[in-house]
Parts: structure tokens; C-alpha cells; sequence
């Protein structure tokens, strides 16, 4: 294998494993806070249109941005309103907000677009300018040659790991995932934190969506988030819930999505249906391989209340 | 300062139809020590975490230093009111540290950042002062409960609490914990602050508290100070509403061969450290073998060893010549082992199943409930029907989910699901830890039918007055070893010695 | 059979207008496959004006709801019925047979009966003239070629791709990537992003909706493109070089004639073919990459297109 | 006492709000229609018209419940022991996968094929649930995740399937298998529609589970669902337990699978299964993990499907209106359950 075999491979890795680096990282606030969110990639696709819709609207990308986050928020707070006020099984809320998103997206971006000839597009983000690092051969190529979400999601690793190991409300969120009702005892108000929890979890599902769109396209379709979102909670579960293994688990799918594509392209002769199976098969493997360290928070999935024993 | 630090009048608590607290006045006066005293289920708990704030009165009204506290409170409002409340199940976070739990009680608006080192010198601090003890650093997991209670209550003082609710602090404590705890709580109330405590000990009232109020049925059943002539069976009397029998006819009737034979066991805990080292005893036909010791020192890996929940690394078990060495817990079953786990509520019962479906968890199978496929209706009515009848359960009925129920009555669940099938082994943890005196009375009767039917008991306890009131031996256990057989006649303080590892009576079994 | 004969009454003219149904796999904006066949009929509605009316039914992607779309406007009394693809063949000939009457049009396939046919388009053909046009514009000597399913249609075009490359320059590295998907226009950017890296300049896509990547691919990398289907230059003025057109409108004006002729019902083993001959399959305008390549480029490709229409240049039917 | 009476009563109460946030979900969906310049009242008629207006209608309303039935029966196996298998669809491709394989590739007498197809089925959806449980009770390997992950795998080796190894020689290289022997397809019960035999079978199935619950075996799964501590307490081998339930629970979708193969499909095509499994999901614990509930709600989802198809058709409804409006129906029944129990609670404290 030559070297631009790797520049390239290891750059498209950084690229593809931009959304689910950001979606991933949304669900450390929302697993550790104990609600299992299957709703992510419903949350996806809805900040992955009404980030184009805004940037398009708008003609402004941070805009977009800061839209779709809020979007995400709105069907976050949906999530936690459904698990935590209506104390619903979860795994039901999350399914049925993922038909919402799938259903919503597809329904206003056809309201507000029409039928087109050709489809509605913005100018994306455009790659940042590193000046003479991107010069540096191998390095420039693969890290310095990315659009502004990659760094982006870089920041919000930092910022994650900050939030949850640094300040009193990543303790509270991971209070309240472990043992709600000692939270509850110590005067926490578990409601209003895994509240936060899963909002800020859409926030991130929601940028998440919308750098797909908006970084890695420049376009929305029905389609686009194609399962991301679930990959996404796959791999924070074998990150366990830590930012920076989030980091590392999602750019090992990302690579494995990439390089299965690349060995398709020069010709491999595996059939391409097998090839595309890899990640998946590649992401049930890792998770055997941890699975006997990864201990899940011991509320996870179980609605609090007070008043139960 | 008021007289009084806490003046609860006429409050009144619903759970659906059954009131909890049925127009309770409960008084505290400024720093002394109240204790609360009532059967299980008599309402205790739920009065507390009224005044705390966990749960909410139906009605009635709530000073705390002669102002008014709406009923409607939070815990965060208790405990700006100075109320600190140590839970009978601890409301900690075990995976995280000492220092971690105390940052979570804390106020975020003014320091959104963990800044730890301040809330560890504080924690050094307030654990000199009254001689806790503690390691800011420790992982809650790791600790021992005795210390967990420490951190629990070292939080509350944390937080200024200058009422403090104890509820059944020692019912998870060694004597000698129980002891030294007895001498912070003097410490606290010479600090001024006001403290409830809430025990099944009537010793331990009399020993340490300045009044007593007893709760039964949900309604106060007295008040009393403590003096010099309060004896514990007036308290018992008031509790329970007739003398309660401690003087167990424990005359041995059958003593035969050995039933259980324990050879040279070794096995792991959970972080894979050895916690059984070589162990051997036997259990005789027609006796109770007490394992006495400090708790931690190997008795929980023993017993599920024995009843095939843990594999043991070395060493068998023969049951009536039979070896269950690694059997499965089925098999185990099969050969009518009994087994009373210490911790009823997770591993002991299913809590949201009814009384009726807890009954029969074991015995589904047997051809009295059951045929080739089919569970019989009507067939478990009756067997669940006679059971708690000849077990005095009592509840709303058998359809009344087990959560509802008393601690007591819980455990009476568990009795009459394992001792019903007459056992040749019961293995028996900490039996009636939490139980109020009636339940802890009735459950020390069954085991001796369970012995005087001649069949085996192994009672792990680590309450010392059980011990000596029904066992026929006493093995002591120390860092996972035997340390020697006791007889009861030999009294406490050779037991004593030989749980703190500093005699070795090996030699002379 | 059917239970309920809708009959509608009809404006002025007092004639009942042929009543057309169309089933369409995917959205009717997808800048593909769909859209194409979208806007085919649309032209045929609009030449038609009165004498037809047609209902769009879009996404219906699920195998087992393809019968009762049919079944559903064949007993609501619609004349032809179009299944714009492959996975529409076996519910229609089961629909066909309850429904002597209705027409029914089928969307690539083989199997047909007597009040069906089938239309197609000769990809092989497409295809082999953007191999051809691929390795007459490559400066690296590396072409790719992307698609979505690995399926027939997809399967010929890809084959027609390698064969047209071939047969300029025998050398040729030809790359060739199936996202496995119709639909995730990602996937495919990353596959294009990835040739480009390995020095392919130039891609045809033959997918879908993942058309769409691709051209943002090329855009991104600024390397060029052959579109698929509908000319998709305006999406990437300076990299779809060109690309090849359907015209469905071609096949959907002859087979809506017939059924108004009453030529359709009489007649066995209808096959109606989109290729260069009728000018089905067309290559793109070059727009503003008229003038950047010499001359002998676009001669050349009207040699292919001659060598295709007169026989001398026989592209096989590529059958796996 | 008046047992029956009450009983029925009950189970009207415990309806009741089911209904009504039914009720809720289609007035919203209304005023989502009227909003987008659809008529809600002629969409409705449509809907229903299209769900249960002819004996077609109504005939593929059932047809499409069968699968959904099947499928969300064995993930209430599952869920019932608070095992999260959300799989449905790579378990029902697998079944799908067998059942055509062997009836392609076998040389059976018809009733030994149809046998011998349903039986390959049934293990491979058992062997690919407790597949999954293997992974779950010894390596702890959330169920979530695997079952995920799984559909992927399964999807895309349907693919290479079609594509590569069972591609029909005869097909001109379009992705589909051979047509299974048509002596082996179900009968159709109705003339002129798909209705086939196989509707018999499911609601056997949904007796049979209901049986099922009040087995020994039933009390088990229950049992290790509620308490994994007390079942091994009581004899239990929860690890056997788990990947048991798994099996069970993989095999009901994968014999929905081989259903739909023998009814419908009658060969393999990519994309089998839809989104079966994602409704199948929410069908279930819309049933309240009850047999006969999971019948009531897989009815109305099927319908709410094929109605909602038919709106599409004829009323020019995007189809994705109709996946919000079925959205809002599940979470108007579990809100509603919310309010039922606040409700409740506050009766018994009045009494
Ligand atoms: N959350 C609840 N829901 C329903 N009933 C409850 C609840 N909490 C307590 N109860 C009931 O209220 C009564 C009083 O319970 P409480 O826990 O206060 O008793 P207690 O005196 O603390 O007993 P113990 O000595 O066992 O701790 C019991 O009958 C109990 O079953
Ligand atoms: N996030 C934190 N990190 C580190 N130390 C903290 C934090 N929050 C509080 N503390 C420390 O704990 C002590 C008590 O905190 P708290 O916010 O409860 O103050 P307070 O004075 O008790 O408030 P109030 O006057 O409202 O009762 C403070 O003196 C502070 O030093
Ligand atoms: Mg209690
Ligand atoms: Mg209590």
C-alpha cells in the first residue's frame, strides 16, 4: 500500500467520522445521565435539514448551525419529556421519535422546497486554511485539510471531557445516571438533569445532522443520515462514555467505513455487499472484545421516581 | 436557639388507601437525641422523609426551630433548613469517591467548576473534629458499611445539618461499630446539634437516646424519656402490645451426625482477591452453626458458595455424604438446601411481583402447582393461601405486590418460600437485620423448628446477642479463615477477640 | 377482482380522459432515476392536455406494498399503470392477469404479458460512451466509475463503461465502486472522494440519488464528472463535464399512444427501448467544455455514436 | 362480587385512554393535513376507506399485519425478560433467507419441503437470537447494540445473495432468487387477493404465546426479567435463561419471515423486510407485551400503513405525513398511560 493509498484513507476517515464523533459525544450527557436514546438518528436527520433549510434561507452556515442545534434541542426535550415526565419505555420513545424525525424531515423539506429540477444547494463549509501546515507532507493532507466541523467536533471532545470530568453538573449527570435516588437525597433535582442531559444530547445529534448536510454535503436528502445515528450510539457504548475513547471508536468505524470503500474502488476481490458489511461486522467485533469492562450506569433505562422503593 | 428543633403536628401521609402516618405528632427538642421506635411498616421511614423532604404529607404542619416548613418541601429545602438525613439504605454513589458525593450536594450556582481540594480539607477537617475517620479519596464501592454510614453522616455535617435523622444507622454495624458510633453521636450532641435515631435495639435506645416516641399502625403509640427506670420490655410492650419472648427454649433435642462437611474451601470475591482461605467445619444434624465476624471477612462468599451461587476454587462440600462441590444452584435446591439471603429486597424477592407469585418462585415446578406444562391456578392459590396463613404474613391480600409490604413481612415472604419444603440445610444471612423485635422474635423460632426437625442451620450474623440466644456453636471468621469453634458457654469477649483476628482458636476445635 | 369502479365525471369535453397511474420507486426530486421519469410524463401530460390524467405516487420503496399500490388503481379503474422498476415485474404480471383490461408498464425487467410491456434503456450503450468520453478526457490515465445497487441496469452501464474505455485506450485503470445504497449520497462522495485521491479524474455515477455526491465530489476536489440521467451541470458548472440523458419521455409518448390507439391490449412482447438510436440515450451538451477539449474528442465520440447505430460497434446484452 | 363484570369494565377503563389519544394523534394529523391544504375529512375517508372499505382493502390490511403481528410477538418474548432485542428485521430477513434456500435448493416432496423449510426457519431465527443471547449472558455485550448491527450484517448478505450466490440463473441478472415451487405457497382465502393461509398460523401463534405466559417456562422468562439475582436464587441458569429468550424471541421473526416468503414473496429481493422491525417494536409494547393486545395493535398499525398508502395514492398525502401521524399515535398511547395511572392512583386515595 502506498502512501497516498493512506493520506487518502486516513483522511476520508477524519471526514466520515465527523457526525458520529458529534452525535456520540451527545449521548455521554444522555447515557451517563441513564436514559437510553434511540432517537438519535431521528434527531439527526431533523438537524440535518433544518440546518440547510436556515443556511439556505439565510445564506449563512453558522447560522444553519446554531439552527439545527436548536432543532435537535426541541426533539431532545421531546425524548426527555417522553422518558422522564411520561416515564415511558424508552426504547418505544426513542423508535417512535426516530419515525417522527424520519417522517417530519422528509415531509417539510418537500413543503418548503417543492419539487425541483434540481435539488436546492448551499456553499458548504469550505476547508480552513492552516497555511503551511497544510504544507507539511502526509500531516497537511490528512489533519489540516478538513472543513471547519472536524475541528469542530474536535473542540467538542474537549469540551465533553471538560463538562463531565470538571464541573459539578457532568458529577450530577453522572449522579443521577448511577443512582438517582441518592442524587435526589443530596437535594439534585434528577428531573431537571437528565432533562439537560438529553437536551444537550439532541443539541449534539442535532449538529451532528446538520454537518452532513452542511460540511460533508451541500444538500439535504430523505436519506442522508443512512443509520449514523445508531452507529453513533454503538460506539459511545464501547468508548463507555468517555470523550476521547469516543473519538478514537468513531474514527476506528469511520476507517473501517473508508477503507472498505477504497479496497472496493482498487478492486479487491471480495463482493462489494460483504466489503460494506465490514464496519458493522468490524463494530460488533469491538464490542465483544470490551463489552466484559464497559458496566452500563446502574439507572440506565429505568425511569426515577420518587416514590417508588 | 428554640427548645424545640423539630415540631411535627398531626401529619398525615397516604400511600393509595393505607395511611403510612396517620395523624402523627412528633416533637424533637434542641440537642438531644430522640429516638424513634415502631414495629416494621409502623411508619417510621415515611415520618422521616416527610421532615426531610423526600416525600410530601398529606396533611398536618412542620416547625423546624419554631418556624414554619411547607409541606410541600424539597430535600434541598430541608436541608437549608439545617435537616441532614442518613438513609437506612445509603444515598451514596458507589462508584465514585468521598470527595466526588460531597461535590454533588453542593450549590452549583455560585461554582459551576469542581474545585475539590476546598470540600477535601473540609472533609479532613470535619472528620477530625468528631473522629470519623474518612479518606476523601476512597471509591464509596470499596468501603465498608460501617464507614459508608460515617461518609453519610460526615455529609450531612458538611452541610451544617443541626438536625440530624438516623434512620436504623446500626442495624448494618458490628457492636464494637455500634459502640464507637454511640461515641460520635455523644460528640454531635455536645456540639448541639438535635438527632433522631431510628433502631429495632431497644438496648441501644435506653443506652443512648434522651426520649423516646413509638409509632404503631402509623399512629404514635407513646412518648417517654429515658431514665434510669425505662426497661426495654415496657419499650416492647408499647411497641408491639404484649411482652415479646426473648428467652428462646433452646435445649438441644436431636444432635446427630454431620450433616454439612465443609473441607479446606477457598474462594474469590469479586475483584478476584481471595476471600476464603482453606475454610472447614461441619454442621451437625439437629444444630445451629452461627458464623460470627466482622462483616466482609469472607461470610457472603461462603454462603453462596455453599448454595451454588460461587464457584470455589478449592476445597468441597458434602451434603449428607453427598458432594455439591460446583453444583448448580438447582442442584443445590434439589437436595433441600434453604437459603435466607441477607439483602431481601434485590436478591431475595421480586418486589413488583405479588405475594402469591413470590411464594411459589421455587417451587413452579413441583407437581403441588403445576402440571406437564401449565402453572395451576388454582393450586397456587391454595399452597399461597395456606402459606401465609402458617407464616402470619400479613397484607391486603396475595395479589398486594411485595414492595408494599414491611420489611417483617417481607422476610416472612422469604420463610415460608424456603422453609416450607422442610430443609436439610438452611443457610441463613443476617436474618433479621432491619426486623422490629416481633419479626426478629418469630424468625430466631423458625430456625430453631428448622433444627429442632433435625435439620441443619448455618446462621451468618453479625448481631452477637443472636448468636449467643440460638446458636449451639459459634464459628468465628477472620480475613476469610476459620479462627475456631466457640460454645456459647465461653462467652462474648473470647468471640470478640477472635473476630478482631487477635486469638486463634484453631487449634482446639 | 376490483370491488369499487370509481367513475369520475370529466370537465367539458365530455370524452373520459385516459387515466394514468405512475409508481415510482423513489422521490420524484432524486435528480435521477425517479425525476427523469417524473418529468418524462409531465411532458407527455402537457402535450396530452386533456385526453390523459395522470396520478404520481412516489417512495414506495417497500417490496411488499408494491401489489396493493397496483391492485389499488387497477380496481379504482386506471387505464395503464406504470412500475418504474425492476422490483415491479412479478406483482404486475400477478395484477395483470386479474385486470385484462388496464395496461400495465413495467420499468426495466424481462417477463411481460399480454396487457403488459416492458421499457428499458439500453445502459450498455450509455454506458460505453462515457467510458469512451471518460478516456478521452482523462489526463491520468485513471477513470472510476460509482454506483448505487449492484443491479442489472447499473450492472450493463458499468460494463458498457469498461468496454467504451477499453476500446480508446486498452491500458486504461478503470476503478469501480457500489455504495450498496440508492439512496446515501455520502457514501458515494467518500467513494469519489477516494478515487480522486488515487489520481482518477474523471467519474461517471450511474446510481440514484447518490448522483449528488459524486458531483460534489468533483466539485470539492475540483475533478470532473459524467453525469447520469439528467445533465447535472448546473450543479457543478466547472466539473460535470457532461453525461448521458434518458429521454423516458420517448418510450412513455409511444406506449400512452398505443393504449390510446388500442394497439396496446392486441399485442405480445412489447419492449420499448430507450437507446442512441432514438435518441433516447443522448450525450449531454458539453456547456462551457466546448472549448476545452481539441477537436478530435468530440469527433471521435460521434464516430462511437455512428459505430453504435450502424452495427460496427456491438455492445453485448452484459448478463451476469 | 361481579367478577366478570368487572373484569370487563376493567379492561374497557384500561382501554379507554388508549383510544382517546387514538383519537388525539388522528386531530392532530388533521390539523396537520388541513394545514398543508389537504382535506382532513376526505383524507380520513380514505385512509379508512383504504385500510378497511373492501374486502381487497381489508384482505391487505390483514396481509400486512401478519408480519408485524409475528415479528412483535417474539420481541415481547423478549422484552418481557427485559431483553431489548430490536432486531426484527435481520431476525425476519434470516428466516426469509432459509426458508428459499431450502425450497430452491432441496429436491422435497411439497409437504416435506413446506415442513422441512418451516423447521430451517425456526432454527436459524433461534440459532441467530441465541447467537446474540451467547453474546449478551458471556461477554455482557448490550442486545441493543448487537441486534443493530446485526440488521445491517443480515441486510447486506441478502444482498450479496441476490447479487452473487442465489441470484436466479433465469432472472437476466436482475437481484432476486429463484421462484420458490408455487406448490409449496400458502393458499389464498380469498380470491383475487393476497389473504393467505398464513393468517391461520399467526393467530395460532398469538394463542400459543398466551399460553405460553402461563407455563412453567413463561413463569421463567418472566421471572429472569423482574430479577436476575432471585431467579438464580431459585435454580434458575439465567445465562441458559437468557439466550433461551433470545432464541424464542428470533425465531418468531424469523418464521414471520418464512410467512411472508410462503404467502407474499415467494423468492428473495433485496430489502426484504422494510421497516418491519422498527414497528414491530413499538407494536409490541403499544400491545403492552400482551398476546392479545399485540393483535389490537399490530391491526391498527397494518392499517394505519396500508390506509395511509391509500391516502397517498388518492388523496396525493406524502407518505411521510402518514409515518408522523403513526408517530403521533404512540405517543399519545403511552402519555395517555401516564395520565391512566395518575388517575388511578388518585381514585384508590379518594376511596
Ligand atoms: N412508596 C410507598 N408506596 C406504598 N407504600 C409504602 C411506600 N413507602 C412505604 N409504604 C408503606 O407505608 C408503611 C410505612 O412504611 P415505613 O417504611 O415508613 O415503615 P418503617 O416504620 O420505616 O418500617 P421498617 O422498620 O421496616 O423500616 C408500610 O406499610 C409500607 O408498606
Ligand atoms: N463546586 C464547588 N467546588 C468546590 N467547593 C465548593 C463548590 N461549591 C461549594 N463549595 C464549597 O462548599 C462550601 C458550601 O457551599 P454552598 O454553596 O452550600 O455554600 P453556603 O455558604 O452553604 O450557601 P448558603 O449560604 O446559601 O447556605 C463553600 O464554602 C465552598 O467552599
Ligand atoms: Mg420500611
Ligand atoms: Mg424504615
Amino acid at each position: 500500500m502506498n502512501n497516498d493509498f493512506i493520506i487518502s484513507l486516513l483522511s476520508g476517515t477524519l471526514r466520515t467520522s465527523t457526525p458520529i464523533i458529534l452525535a456520540a459525544l451527545g449521548q455521554v450527557y444522555t447515557q451517563k445521565a441513564g436514559i437510553m436514546d434511540l432517537s438519535v438518528e431521528g434527531t439527526m436527520i431533523i438537524g440535518c435539514l433544518v440546518g440547510f433549510m436556515t443556511a439556505f434561507f439565510t445564506q449563512n452556515l453558522i447560522v444553519g448551525m446554531l439552527c439545527a442545534g436548536i432543532a435537535g434541542m426541541a426533539i431532545g426535550a421531546f425524548m426527555a419529556y417522553l422518558s422522564i415526565t411520561v416515564k415511558a419505555n424508552q426504547v418505544i420513545a426513542g423508535t417512535a421519535l426516530t419515525m417522527f424525525g424520519t417522517g417530519f424531515a422528509s415531509y417539510l423539506y418537500r413543503v418548503v422546497f417543492g419539487v425541483r429540477k434540481l435539488p436546492p444547494v448551499v456553499q458548504n463549509f469550505a476547508p480552513v486554511n492552516f497555511g503551511k501546515l497544510g504544507e507539511i507532507p502526509f500531516v497537511g493532507p490528512v489533519f489540516f485539510s478538513h472543513n471547519g466541523t472536524f475541528y469542530f467536533a474536535l473542540i467538542l471532545v474537549l469540551v465533553t471531557w471538560f463538562v463531565m470530568e470538571k464541573t459539578v453538573f457532568g458529577l450530577q449527570v453522572k449522579a443521577v445516571g448511577e443512582y438517582p435516588s441518592a442524587a435526589d437525597a443530596k437535594g439534585i433535582k434528577v428531573g431537571l438533569i437528565r432533562y439537560s442531559s438529553v437536551i444537550l444530547g439532541g443539541l449534539y445529534s442535532g449538529l451532528a445532522g446538520a454537518t452532513m448536510s452542511l460540511g460533508y454535503m451541500n444538500t439535504y436528502t430523505d436519506h442522508m443520515i443512512a443509520g449514523r445515528g445508531f452507529i453513533a450510539i454503538a460506539v459511545v457504548v464501547f468508548a463507555r462514555w468517555l470523550p476521547v475513547r469516543v473519538l478514537l471508536a468513531a474514527l476506528l468505524f469511520g476507517c473501517a467505513n473508508t477503507l472498505q470503500m477504497r479496497l472496493q474502488s482498487i478492486g479487491v476481490a471480495v463482493p462489494s455487499q460483504l466489503l460494506q458489511a465490514l464496519p458493522y461486522i468490524l463494530t460488533v467485533l469491538v464490542l465483544l472484545g470490551v463489552s466484559k469492562y464497559v458496566n452500563f450506569p446502574g439507572g440506565f433505562g429505568i425511569p426515577y421516581s420518587r416514590n417508588e422503593k | 436557639m428554640s427548645e424545640y428543633a423539630v415540631q411535627m403536628m398531626n401529619i398525615s401521609k397516604y400511600f393509595g388507601s393505607q395511611a403510612a402516618n396517620d395523624h402523627v405528632d412528633f416533637t424533637l427538642r434542641s440537642g438531644t437525641i430522640h429516638g424513634l421506635l415502631g414495629e416494621n411498616g409502623a411508619g417510621k421511614t415515611t415520618l422521616m422523609n416527610v421532615l426531610f423532604g423526600l416525600q410530601n404529607a398529606d396533611e398536618g404542619k412542620i416547625l423546624v426551630f419554631g418556624e414554619e416548613l411547607a409541606l410541600e418541601h424539597s430535600p434541598k429545602e430541608g436541608m437549608r433548613r439545617g435537616i441532614g438525613m442518613v438513609h437506612q439504605h445509603f444515598k451514596l454513589v458507589r462508584t465514585m469517591t468521598v470527595t466526588e458525593n460531597f461535590l454533588l450536594g453542593l450549590k452549583i450556582s455560585r461554582y459551576p467548576l469542581l474545585n475539590p481540594r476546598v470540600v477535601k480539607k473540609r472533609i479532613l477537617q470535619l472528620s477530625g473534629d468528631f473522629t470519623l475517620n474518612i479518606d476523601p479519596d476512597a471509591k464509596i464501592g470499596n468501603l465498608s458499611v460501617g464507614e459508608q454510614q460515617r461518609v453519610e453522616i460526615l455529609s450531612a455535617l458538611y452541610r451544617d445539618a443541626s438536625v440530624l435523622i438516623l434512620d436504623e444507622p446500626t442495624a448494618v454495624l458490628t457492636p464494637e461499630e455500634a459502640q464507637e458510633f454511640f461515641v460520635i453521636l455523644k460528640a454531635l450532641r455536645k456540639a448541639g446539634k438535635s438527632i433522631i435515631l431510628i433502631s429495632h435495639h431497644l438496648d441501644e435506645i435506653i443506652q443512648i437516646a434522651d426520649e423516646v416516641t413509638v409509632l404503631k399502625n402509623g399512629k404514635v403509640a407513646g412518648t417517654a424519656k429515658i431514665d434510669a427506670s425505662v426497661r426495654k420490655e415496657d419499650l416492647s410492650r408499647m411497641m408491639v402490645g404484649r411482652d415479646v419472648l426473648f428467652d428462646f427454649d433452646t435445649q438441644r433435642k436431636l444432635c446427630g451426625e454431620d450433616k454439612l462437611v465443609v473441607q479446606n474451601l477457598c474462594a474469590k470475591n469479586e475483584r478476584g482477591l481471595v476471600a476464603l482461605k482453606d475454610l472447614s467445619f461441619a454442621v451437625r444434624r439437629g444444630e445451629i452453626l452461627a458464623i460470627a465476624g466482622v462483616d466482609g471477612n469472607g461470610q457472603k462468599e461462603l454462603c453462596e458458595v455453599l448454595v451454588g451461587l460461587r464457584k470455589s476454587t478449592q476445597g468441597s462440600f458434602q451434603l449428607e455424604g453427598k458432594d455439591l462441590t460446583g453444583k448448580s444452584p438447582a442442584c443445590i435446591i434439589a437436595n433441600h438446601v434453604s437459603y435466607i439471603p441477607e439483602d431481601r429486597q434485590t436478591a431475595g424477592l421480586v418486589m413488583s411481583w405479588s405475594i402469591r407469585d413470590n411464594l411459589i418462585l421455587k417451587m413452579f415446578r413441583s407437581k403441588a402447582v403445576s402440571g406437564a406444562l401449565f402453572l395451576h391456578k388454582k393450586k397456587i392459590d391454595t399452597v399461597a393461601e395456606d402459606l401465609s396463613k402458617a407464616y402470619a404474613i400479613k397484607s391486603q391480600g396475595l395479589d398486594t405486590e411485595v414492595k408494599n409490604l414491611s420489611g417483617g413481612n417481607q422476610q416472612k415472604v422469604i420463610l415460608a418460600r424456603e422453609l416450607s419444603q422442610g430443609p436439610s440445610l438452611l443457610v441463613a444471612s443476617n436474618p433479621t437485620r432491619g426486623l422490629d423485635i416481633g419479626a426478629m422474635e418469630y424468625v430466631r423460632q423458625q430456625m430453631l423448628d428448622v433444627r429442632n426437625a433435625g435439620g441443619a442451620v448455618l446462621l451468618v450474623s453479625a448481631d452477637l446477642e443472636e448468636i449467643f440466644q440460638i446458636a449451639d456453636r459459634i464459628l468465628v471468621m477472620y480475613g476469610g479463615r476459620s479462627m475456631g469453634i466457640v460454645m456459647p458457654q465461653e462467652g462474648v469477649e473470647i468471640v470478640g477477640q477472635m473476630m478482631a483476628g487477635i486469638c486463634n482458636k484453631e487449634l482446639y476445635v | 377482482g376490483g370491488s369499487k369502479e370509481v367513475t369520475e365525471k370529466t370537465g367539458d369535453s365530455g370524452t373520459k380522459p385516459l387515466k394514468i397511474a405512475v409508481i415510482l420507486p423513489g422521490k420524484i426530486d432524486d435528480v435521477s432515476f425517479n425525476q427523469a421519469f417524473y418529468e418524462g410524463m409531465k411532458q407527455i401530460e402537457s402535450e396530452q392536455g386533456s385526453a390523459i390524467s395522470v396520478t404520481y405516487v412516489e417512495d414506495v420503496y417497500e417490496v411488499a406494498d408494491i401489489e396493493p399500490a397496483l391492485m389499488d388503481f387497477a380496481s379504482r379503474g386506471y387505464d395503464l399503470i406504470f412500475g418504474h422498476g425492476f422490483q415491479f415485474m412479478e406483482p404486475i404480471i400477478k395484477v395483470a392477469e386479474q385486470f385484462p383490461d388496464t395496461c400495465f408498464a413495467l420499468g426495466t425487467g424481462y417477463k411481460s404479458v399480454i396487457n403488459s410491456c416492458v421499457y428499458d434503456v439500453k445502459l450498455g450503450q450509455g454506458g460505453y460512451l462515457m467510458g469512451a468520453l471518460a478516456a478521452l478526457i482523462t489526463e491520468t490515465g485513471k477513470i472510476g466509475v460509482i454506483g448505487g445497487g449492484d443491479a442489472s441496469e447499473i450492472y450493463r452501464g458499468h460494463e458498457g463503461f469498461k468496454m467504451g474505455a477499453r476500446s480508446i485506450n486498452p491500458n486504461i485503470v478503470i476503478q469501480e465502486f457500489y455504495t450498496g445504497d440508492w439512496r446515501d449520497a455520502a457514501k458515494a462522495k467518500e467513494g469519489a472522494l477516494g478515487m480522486y485521491d488515487s489520481g482518477v479524474d474523471v467519474i461517471w455515477h450511474s446510481g440514484d440519488g447518490i448522483g449528488l455526491g459524486v458531483v460534489n465530489a468533483g466539485l470539492q476536489s475540483d475533478k470532473l464528472v459524467l453525469s447520469n440521467i439528467i445533465n447535472q451541470n448546473v450543479l457543478a458548472p466547472n466539473n460535470v463535464v457532461s453525461g448521458i440523458d434518458y429521454r423516458w419521455d420517448l418510450v412513455i409518448r409511444e406506449i400512452v399512444q398505443d393504449v390510446l390507439d388500442g394497439n396496446f391490449l392486441n399485442r405480445e412482447n412489447k419492449f420499448y427501448w430507450i437507446d442512441v438510436a432514438n435518441k433516447g440515450l443522448q450525450v449531454s451538451s458539453f456547456n462551457q467544455f466546448k472549448d476545452k477539449y481539441p477537436a478530435s474528442v468530440f469527433e471521435k465520440m460521434d464516430e462511437i455514436e455512428k459505430g453504435i447505430l450502424d452495427g460496427t460497434i456491438v455492445i453485448p446484452e452484459f448478463e451476469k | 362480587m361481579k367478577p366478570t363484570y368487572n373484569k370487563i369494565s376493567n379492561i374497557g377503563r384500561q382501554m379507554l385512554p388508549s383510544v382517546i389519544s387514538v383519537l388525539c394523534a388522528l386531530l392532530i394529523g388533521a390539523g396537520v393535513l388541513a394545514l398543508s391544504g389537504f382535506d382532513p375529512f376526505e383524507s380520513y375517508k380514505t385512509l379508512f376507506s383504504g385500510a378497511f372499505g373492501s374486502r381487497y382493502s381489508f384482505s391487505e390490511t390483514l396481509v400486512k399485519m401478519i408480519p408485524i403481528l409475528v415479528i412483535s410477538l417474539g420481541t415481547s418474548v423478549a422484552f418481557k425478560a427485559q431483553l431489548w432485542n430490536i432486531g426484527g428485521n435481520g431476525q425476519y430477513t434470516m428466516g426469509a433467507i432459509v426458508a428459499v434456500w431450502v425450497c430452491v435448493y432441496s429436491n422435497l416432496p411439497v409437504p416435506l419441503m413446506l415442513l422441512v423449510s418451516f423447521l430451517a426457519s425456526v432454527a436459524a431465527g433461534f440459532l441467530y437470537g441465541a447467537f446474540i443471547g451467547v453474546m449478551k449472558a458471556k461477554l455482557n455485550a448490550n442486545e441493543v447494540i448487537t441486534t443493530l448491527m446485526f440488521d445491517y450484517i443480515v441486510a447486506y448478505f441478502l444482498s450479496f445473495l441476490v447479487y452473487g450466490p442465489m441470484m436466479d440463473p433465469q432472472g437476466h441478472g436482475f437481484p432476486q432468487s429463484c421462484l420458490v415451487s408455487s406448490q409449496v405457497l400458502f393458499t389464498k382465502l380469498l380470491k383475487g387477493t393476497r389473504l393467505h393461509s398464513g393468517l391461520f398460523l399467526a393467530l395460532a401463534l398469538v394463542v400459543l404465546l398466551y399460553l405460553f405466559w402461563h407455563t412453567k417456562e413463561g413463569f421463567q422468562v418472566k421471572m429472569v426479567g423482574q430479577n436476575q439475582k432471585v431467579a438464580r436464587l431459585c435454580g434458575l441458569n439465567v445465562n441458559r435463561q437468557i439466550i433461551l429468550t433470545l432464541g424464542i424471541s428470533a425465531a418468531f421473526a424469523a418464521v414471520a419471515g418464512w410467512i411472508d416468503v410462503m404467502g407474499i414473496h415467494g423468492r428473495l429481493q433485496d430489502n426484504l423486510a422494510g421497516s418491519l422491525g422498527s414497528v414491530a417494536t413499538v407494536v409490541a409494547l403499544l400491545g403492552g407485551l400482551h398476546p392479545f393486545g399485540i393483535l389490537l395493535s399490530s391491526l391498527l398499525f397494518s392499517a394505519l400503513v396500508v390506509g395511509g398508502a391509500s391516502m397517498q395514492r388518492f388523496c396525493g398525502v406524502p407518505f411521510s405525513l402518514v409515518t408522523i401521524i403513526q408517530s403521533l399515535v404512540i405517543v399519545f398511547v403511552i402519555s395517555s398511560t401516564m395520565f391512566g395511572q395518575q388517575k388511578q392512583k388518585r381514585v384508590k386515595e379518594h376511596e
